[in-house]
């Protein structure tokens, strides 16, 4: 399941599911909104470009590292402290390529997915700074 | 011809989310975004420097594709294209 | 959570509770009997020391890469292919931290914790082989 | 003194889970794990090597402790030890 939508994500269905002929290990990466003195974010997605993008990616990452299953759910919207907004679910045949099809997949996300996080705080907003970014994040 | 010009993130808050507008042939990229920035002056001065040129983070798409800021000016447009701009993405 | 059971392990459960305040990242490691052309695995601990030495892998990864929660559930018993092993979840304020303690703890574990699997066949059994093990892990 | 001595995985199979021995004082762990598996041959055999040292991947715990089979000859046993013996590990 590649998909970007404002509904939470299942991820112990995900887990259930994700068990595949021939499966010996399953990564999951779960990223959560943290208390960085806000109140929420709010994430924006450019979903026509980013949906085939992640699907990109989980093809890359299955024929890089051998994955027999992929599953990223990513989150838009308003989300409070604690939701989730990122599932990766990757099953290997063993405990290496898991790991590292997992990672692969959230720093391609990182830096290739145009998905944009804005904090909401009590006195406005700030968008997050790209992680490869050259521009400054500040305040508008 | 009708292109259609597309803003996320602080772009977005600037400057609209989206914008159609009509252009004769042989316009490029860079005045395509000029020319629908430049009423906006702090859209355009997100998105451009003192000198006019893209600032170095700025992100541009044409249907999808990555265009680099440095090709823009020689970049045309053709009609039914979408043209996106946005700040470094950050998801995740 | 540190524990070695026969029962299986909740990993949704684990994960709702692994959001510990200033968490940013969860990584979930699920090990998984694997189809090798077995019927099953049967898994035997030496408890009263691979308790106390997940415990303290729990602790040395805590201190290591600054998590805020840590979950080891280690089966042992006869298990079923596709039933979980082991599940090892992970909190941390980022993933590169989440990433890095999940992935300490499992090679620890690998090498450290007296727990055994044995492989049953159609024609008998065979010891798995320790990964940093000299011996052949040979069928008896 | 009586110690107990537990074998796991292959070695128990080949040895039994655990025997309860009395010992004279001044016994060495090499000398205990010796004397229990000597009149089976074949759990012997996966301990000991030909010259009767212990098999170079053969661990050994006292009370829940490591000490390396080179160790072991000069390693004393005290009453109530539990002294383990067992094939590398594969949890996980």
């Amino acid at each position: 399941m590649i998909a970007i939508q404002k509904e939470d994500v299942n991820i112990a269905q995900l887990v259930t599911e994700a068990r595949k002929p021939g499966t010996g290990a399953i990564v999951v990466f779960d990223g959560i909104v943290r208390d960085d003195d806000i109140r929420e974010i709010e994430l924006e997605a450019y979903t026509e470009v980013a949906l085939p993008e992640l699907e990109k990616i989980a093809k890359e990452a299955t024929a890089k590292f051998s994955l027999l299953h992929v599953d990223i759910v990513h989150r838009i919207g308003r989300l409070a402290i604690g939701e989730n907004i990122l599932a990766i679910v990757v099953s290997a045949g063993h405990r290496q390529e898991a790991y590292a099809g997992s990672r692969f997949i959230i720093e391609e996300i990182k830096v290739k997915v145009p998905i944009w996080k804005k904090e909401l705080t009590r006195d406005g907003g700030r968008w997050v700074p790209g992680e490869h970014s050259h521009g400054s994040g500040k305040t508008v | 011809m009708t292109v259609r010009i597309r803003f996320f993130a602080r772009f977005r808050e600037l400057l609209g989310a989206e914008s159609m507008a009509g252009f004769k042939d042989g316009t490029n990229i860079a005045d395509l975004v000029r020319s629908v920035t430049e009423k906006n002056r702090e859209g355009y001065n997100a998105i451009f420097d003192e000198s006019g040129n893209f600032r170095e983070f700025v992100i541009l798409m044409q249907n999808g594709k990555r265009v680099d800021v440095s090709d823009a000016g020689r970049t045309g447009i053709s009609d039914g294209d979408e043209i996106a701009v946005f700040p470094p993405v950050a998801g995740g």
